[in-house]
C-alpha cells in the first residue's frame, strides 16, 4: 500500500504537470489498505482478480508490475494494452488479471464465469475470484445479476465493496436506502461482513477469513469496507462537493499514516524503517517513469486494425 | 428420415459438446426442459453437468461466458429469444467484443439468438437484431438459412476464436427440412448462390431467402431468371460473391425482414454502389419490413414483412426499369 | 379471483380448440387470490397499477374490463393494443394500468416514474402504484435499478414478488440463493413481509397493510406470496418438470376453493350463492366472447403503419 | 460574448425549465455537481426540486423517464457517456420507442447522450451510438454540429411528443462557440446546406461536418467547390435535401464518425442509390472510423477516426473518378 501511495502520488503529478498522462488518472487514496488486504490474499497465477478504479493498491498486493501500470498511464506500446486502452482499465486476463471495461458491475459476472469454466474443467481446486465494487457500481444491474449469479453457482467469488460515501460526486443517499450495504448479502444466500477500512488489522482480518471461506467452498462473500474517498474522482476533480462534516468524519482517517503509527507502535518497525521504505518506493517508481519515458508510443501505420483474432475472417475497413 | 433446422442446431450442440469437452451450455430452461425450442432437447441427459439452466439474467450470462472463455472454455449461450439479448446487450458489444483488440485474449463465444418474427409472437419475440451486433466491431454475425448451415455454421461458430452472434430463425425452426444434414458447407464469411439467374440479383439472408427463392420462382413465369444469393454471414459480408452476382445480373435487390433504417440492406446496397456502380443497369432496390415494431395479429404481422408477393413486386419494378 | 378463474378457464379452452386465440395464453392459476388482493387495494383513476403474466385476478380487481382482456386476447382491433400487441402486455398506461413490455423486471422503474412525476407536479397525494414479478424475475437487472430507485426516492410503491416456485421450467435452487426472497427486502431498505399466498385472508391483510404503510409516505413495501404455479408456464406447457413433491407441497393448495370452504365455513355465503356466483361470471366471460367474436381483426390497408406520435416526423418505409 | 456549445446545451435546459413546469432532469451527478460536462451547472440552484441525482442505474433512469412522461412529465435524462446507454438499451428501443405505437400513449422523453471521441477517452468513453437507435421503429434522433442547433433542437426535442436521442458531441463541447445562440434554426428532420458547392457533395453530421468544411477549403485551394450537407437528425433523415444536392453536384462523399458497418453513411448511400442513381456521375463512397473499438492513445484515436486528411483524400479520388 505504500508502493502504491508513491506511485499514484507521482502519477498525480504527472498528470498536473501535463504532457506525459494519457487521459485521466483516478487514484485510491485512502482505500489502500481495504484494497491491498484483498490482493495479498491472492496467489498470482492461481486465483482469478478483478480489480477495479481504486485498486492500485491491490494490484501491487497480487502481483500486478510497476511497469504495467506506469506503461499504461503513459500509453506506452510495450504495455499489456499498447496504448489501446489505458489507465485502470490495464489487466492480463491469461495471468488471472482482468481487465476491466468502464460500464461498473459487468466485471461481477466476469470472474464468476472464470470460476464456473475452472470448476467444469476441474481446475478449480482452493481457487478463488474476487472483485471490487464502488458503492455507486452497486446500484447496477450487473453488479445484482453477477452476484446472483455466483451465489446460485456457490462460486469462491470474494466481493470487496468499497463505500467510500461517493459515486463521483453522488452521496449515499442518491445511490442506496438500506442501512449499511452489507445488508444486501443476506438477499443473495451470501455471506457478508463488514469493516472499518480505515483501519488495516481490521481488513486483514476479515479479507483473510472471507477468502478463506470461499476457498473452503462457502460460496460468494461479500466484504463491505467504511472509508471515505481521499482524492478527487479523477485527478481533474477537485472534490469540492464533499463538506467538511465528512471531510472530518470518522472514515475520514487516511488508512496509510494510521497504519504506519500501528507499525511503529507494534514495534514491527521503527521510524527509520519506515522511511526507508518509502525511499526504497520511490526510487522504484522514479525508474520505471524513466524507463518508460523512452519507450515507444503506438504508431497508427504499424497498428494492426482489427478487432478479430480471426484473420480470415476480418473484414477491410471499407473506407473511401 | 428428415431433419428440421431446429434438430440441426440441436445436433451440432451434440456434436460439439461430444467432440470437445471445454463446451458447455448456458441459457433458460436448456437443462432438463430442453429449452423453450427444443433446442437442446435431452443434451443434459446425454452430457451430465454440462448444460445449465441459468437465472434470467441475460447480463450476467454473456459476462459469465467471457470469463469461461478466458479460463479456455468454449460456452454456447442461448438466448431465450434474440430479443432478450437488449438486456444483455451491454455485455456482448463491451465486453465480448473488445476484449481480444484490449487484450488479446481471444474470446471464443457463441450467442445463439432464436431470431425473427412467427405468426402472433409481437414486439418483444419477433426481432431481428443482426444489424445492431454487426455494427459493433469484434463480433461475427453469422445467419444460416439451410437446414445444412444450420448445422455447420454452428460448428464453425463455436470453432472460431471470436465472438458470434448465430442468428437462428424460429419460422424455419420446424417447416424446414432436409434429408439428411449433408456435407460440410461453405466457410463463414462466403455467401452461397442459392439459385443462379441472368435478370436480377436478390441478395438476402435467413427466411427471407425462402420467400426470395419463391418470389424468384413466380418471375420465372414471367420469363425472368432470377439469382437469389444467401449471405450466410452477414459480418463478415462477401462482398465478393455479391458484386460477381451483380455482375452477372446488371440488377440489386436487398431483402431483409429487420426495420428498414440501415442495417444489412442498406449495408448491402452501400457496397454495390461504392464498389460496383458500374455493374448496376438500374438503381439498386431494398425491401424491409416497416418501420413500427413487430405486430402481434397476423393480419399485421404478414403485412409487416417482406413476402412473396412484395418480393415478387419489388422485382417486377427492377426489371422494368 | 373468481371472475378471473373463469375468465382463464375459457382462454385457455379457446386455446385448446384452436383458431380463435391469437398467439400464447399465461394464466395465473392459483395465483388469484395474492394477485386480486393487491388489485382490490388499488383505486382505479388514482393508483398506478403494472400487472405482470399471472394478474388476470388483480386486473379483474383493479377495474379493467373484461372486454379489454378477451379482446386483446382475441386480437380485436376494437382492444386496447388494436391487434398490434397481445395476451398480457394490454394496458391503458393513461388510465393508471401499465402495458408490460415482455423484458421482466422493466415494469418497475415505470411504475416508479409515474408516482415520481405526480410529487413533482403536486399531484401525488395518498396514491400509490403496485407491480408485481415472479420468482425469476427477481434476477433480472432492471429488477434490482428499479426497486433501489424506487428506495432512493422514497416513493409510494408496492412491489409483489409471487415466488411460484418455478420461472418457466426452473426451479428456485436455479434462480437465487437466499432462504426466502423477503430477505432482499433489508438489502434495498424496504419493507418486507412474506405470506402464505394459497391464503386469501394472509393476502388480503398483507396487501392491506403494506399499501396503507405506501400511502403514509413509508416508502417501498414488498410483499413476498409463496405459492405454486397451478398451470403451465403458458398453455403449450404441461409443466411436467413439476415433480410430484412440489405438487403435492404445501404450496400447492389450490387458493379458490380454499378461499369458497373459508367463506361456507364462515357462514359469508352459503352453497348455492356461490354457485350463482359462478354462474354469473360464466355468463359474463360467455357474453365477452361472443360479442368480440363479432368483432373486426385490424386490416393491414387500415393501419397507420407509423411508430412516431408526431405525423411530421415520420419517415415513409423505404420500401422497394 | 459568446457562447459555447455545451453552454448552448445548458441554456436550452434552462429555458425549458423556465418555460415548462413539466420539464425535470434525471442524471449521474448533475445536481450540484452541475455533470461530469458541466451541462447542468447551476440549474439545480436556479431550479430547485427539478434537477435530480440518480444512482448508477441507467436501466432504470430510462424507465423512470417513461413512466414519468405518461403521467404528462417531460424528463430529460442525462447518459453520463453514450456509452453507458449500452445497459439503458432495452428501456430506450423496447419500452420507450414502443410505447405510443402499441398504447397510443405518447412518450416525450429526451435522453442526452454526450457522443463521440476526444483524445485519451478510449473504448468506453468516445462512442456514437445513432446508428444503434436509428435502426429501431420509434426513435428520434438528432445530431447537432452548431452551437444554434445544439440549443434550438434541444428545445425542439423536449417538445416533440416522442422520445428523442440527443446526441451532443464532446469534442465541440468547448471548442466550437458563437457570438450568439442566433435566431431558431430549421426544424428536426431538415438538413442544411453547411456550404454550397457545386463538384461534390459531401454529407455528414454532428462533429464530422467541422472536418468536412476543413476539407472542403483545402480543395478549394485546388479549385474544387464542395458542398457540406449538415444532416442534423439522422432519423428522420432529409433524402429531399440530400438528393438535392446530389442533384446539383453529381458526386456523394458520406462520413460519419461511428463504426464502418452499416450506420449513418450506409443508409445515406443506400437512399441515394435507390432513390437518385441517375444524378450519380460517380461512385458514390463512405468514409467511417476504423473497424475496431476506439483506441485510448491519442496516436492511434487520431487515425482511427476520419480526418480532413483522409476526407480531403477521398474526395480527390471521388473528384478524380
Ligand atoms: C454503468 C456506468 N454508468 C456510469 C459510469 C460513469 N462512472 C464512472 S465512475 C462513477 C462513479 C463510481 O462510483 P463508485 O461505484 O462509488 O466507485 P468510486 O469511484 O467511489 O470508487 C461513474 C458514475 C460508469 N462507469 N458505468
Ligand atoms: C429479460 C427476460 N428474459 C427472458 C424472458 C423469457 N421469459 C418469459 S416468462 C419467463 C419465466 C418467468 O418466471 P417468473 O419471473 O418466476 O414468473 P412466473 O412465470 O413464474 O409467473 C421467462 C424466462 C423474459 N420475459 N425476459
Ligand atoms: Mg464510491
Ligand atoms: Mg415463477
Amino acid at each position: 500500500m505504500l508502493l502504491s501511495r508513491v506511485l499514484e502520488e507521482k502519477l498525480g503529478s504527472l498528470y498536473r504537470a501535463g504532457g506525459r498522462i494519457v487521459g485521466g488518472v483516478y487514484l485510491g487514496k485512502g482505500q489502500e489498505a481495504f484494497s491491498a488486504a484483498l490482493g495479498i490474499q491472492l496467489r498470482k497465477g492461481r486465483d482469478i482478480y478483478g480489480p477495479l478504479i481504486r485498486d492500485q493498491a491491490g494490484r501491487i498486493a497480487f502481483g500486478e508490475s510497476l511497469l504495467d501500470a506506469v506503461r499504461t498511464y503513459l500509453g506506452a506500446v510495450t504495455g499489456p494494452m499498447r496504448g489501446r486502452d489505458g489507465n485502470i482499465h490495464r489487466g492480463r486476463p491469461k495471468e488471472g488479471l482482468m481487465a476491466m471495461i468502464s460500464h461498473l458491475g459487468s466485471l461481477v459476472s466476469v470472474v464468476a464465469g472464470g470460476l464456473f469454466a475452472r470448476r467444469l474443467a476441474g481446475t478449480l481446486h482452493d481457487s478463488v475470484g474476487a472483485t471490487s465494487i464502488g458503492d455507486g457500481g452497486t446500484s447496477t444491474g450487473a453488479f445484482h445479476e453477477g452476484l446472483n449469479m455466483a451465489a446460485v453457482e456457490k462460486l469462491p467469488l470474494v466481493i470487496s465493496v468499497a463505500n467510500n460515501q461517493y459515486a463521483y460526486s453522488t452521496p449515499n443517499c442518491r445511490q442506496y436506502a438500506c442501512v449499511d450495504l452489507v445488508d444486501r448479502a443476506k438477499g443473495y444466500g451470501v455471506q457478508g461482513v463488514a469493516v472499518d477500512a480505515t483501519d488495516l488489522g481490521q481488513c486483514l482480518e476479515a479479507f483473510d477469513a472471507a477468502v478463506k471461506r470461499a476457498r473452503n467452498g462457502e460460496g460468494p462473500q461479500m466484504v463491505v469496507g467504511h472509508l471515505l474517498r481521499l482524492s478527487g474522482h479523477g485527478e481533474h476533480d477537485d472534490a469540492s462537493y464533499i463538506p467538511e462534516t465528512a471531510r472530518k468524519g470518522p472514515s475520514s482517517v487516511d488508512c496509510l499514516p494510521a497504519a504506519e503509527r500501528r507499525i511503529i507502535d507494534e514495534g514491527w518497525m521503527n521510524e527509520n524503517e519506515l522511511k526507508d521504505l518509502f525511499t526504497e518506493a520511490r526510487g522504484k517508481v522514479d525508474q520505471a517513469v524513466a524507463k518508460v519515458s523512452k519507450e515507444a508510443t503506438p504508431d497508427p501505420f504499424k497498428e494492426k486494425w482489427q478487432a478479430l483474432s480471426s484473420e480470415e475472417l476480418a473484414e477491410g475497413h471499407h473506407e473511401a | 428420415m428428415s431433419i428440421t433446422y431446429l434438430e440441426a442446431i440441436r445436433e451440432a450442440q451434440y456434436e460439439a459438446l461430444r467432440n470437445n469437452p471445454s463446451v458447455f451450455l448456458y441459457g433458460q430452461d436448456i437443462g432438463s426442459f430442453g429449452g423453450a425450442f427444443k433446442a437442446t432437447k435431452n443434451l443434459n441427459k446425454e452430457f451430465p453437468g454440462r448444460v445449465f439452466d441459468s437465472p434470467i439474467s441475460e447480463d450476467a450470462m454473456v459476462g459469465m461466458a467471457v470469463g469461461a472463455a478466458v479460463e479456455g472454455a468454449r460456452p454456447i449461450v442461448e438466448m431465450q429469444f434474440a430479443d432478450f439479448s437488449s438486456v444483455g446487450f451491454n455485455q456482448i458489444v463491451n465486453q465480448a467484443a473488445t476484449l481480444y483488440w484490449r487484450t488479446s485474449t481471444p474470446c471464443p463465444i457463441t450467442i445463439r439468438m432464436p431470431s425473427g418474427g412467427t405468426a402472433g409472437s409481437g414486439p418483444f419475440h419477433s426481432q431481428s437484431m443482426e444489424a445492431i451486433y454487426a455494427h459493433y466491431p469484434g463480433l461475427v454475425i453469422v445467419t444460416p438459412a439451410t437446414v445444412e448451415d444450420a448445422y455447420w455454421m454452428l460448428l464453425d461458430s463455436i470453432a472460431i476464436n471470436d465472438p458470434v452472434i448465430y442468428c437462428e430463425h424460429k419460422f424455419l425452426y420446424y417447416h424446414l427440412k432436409a434429408d439428411e444434414i449433408g456435407t460440410r458447407t461453405l466457410p463463414i464469411g462466403k455467401a452461397r448462390i442459392a439459385r443462379p439467374g441472368r435478370h436480377a440479383t436478390i441478395v438476402t439472408y435467413s427466411a427471407m431467402v425462402h420467400e426470395a427463392l419463391r418470389a424468384a420462382e413466380e418471375l420465372q413465369l414471367d420469363g425472368y431468371s432470377i439469382e437469389v444469393v444467401d449471405l450466410r454471414s452477414v459480418k463478415p459480408m462477401d462482398t465478393d460473391t455479391i458484386l460477381a452476382s451483380v455482375a452477372r445480373t446488371g440488377r440489386l435487390l436487398a431483402v431483409g425482414e429487420a426495420f428498414p433504417w440501415g442495417g444489412v440492406t442498406a449495408e448491402i446496397i452501400a457496397r454495390v454502389a461504392s464498389e460496383g456502380f458500374h455493374l448496376l443497369d438500374a438503381p439498386p432496390m431494398r425491401l424491409n419490413s416497416k418501420d413500427t415494431p413487430i405486430p402481434y395479429h397476423p393480419n399485421l404481422w404478414k403485412a409487416h414483412r417482406p413476402t412473396i408477393a412484395t418480393i415478387a413486386a419489388a422485382l417486377r419494378r427492377l426489371l422494368r426499369y
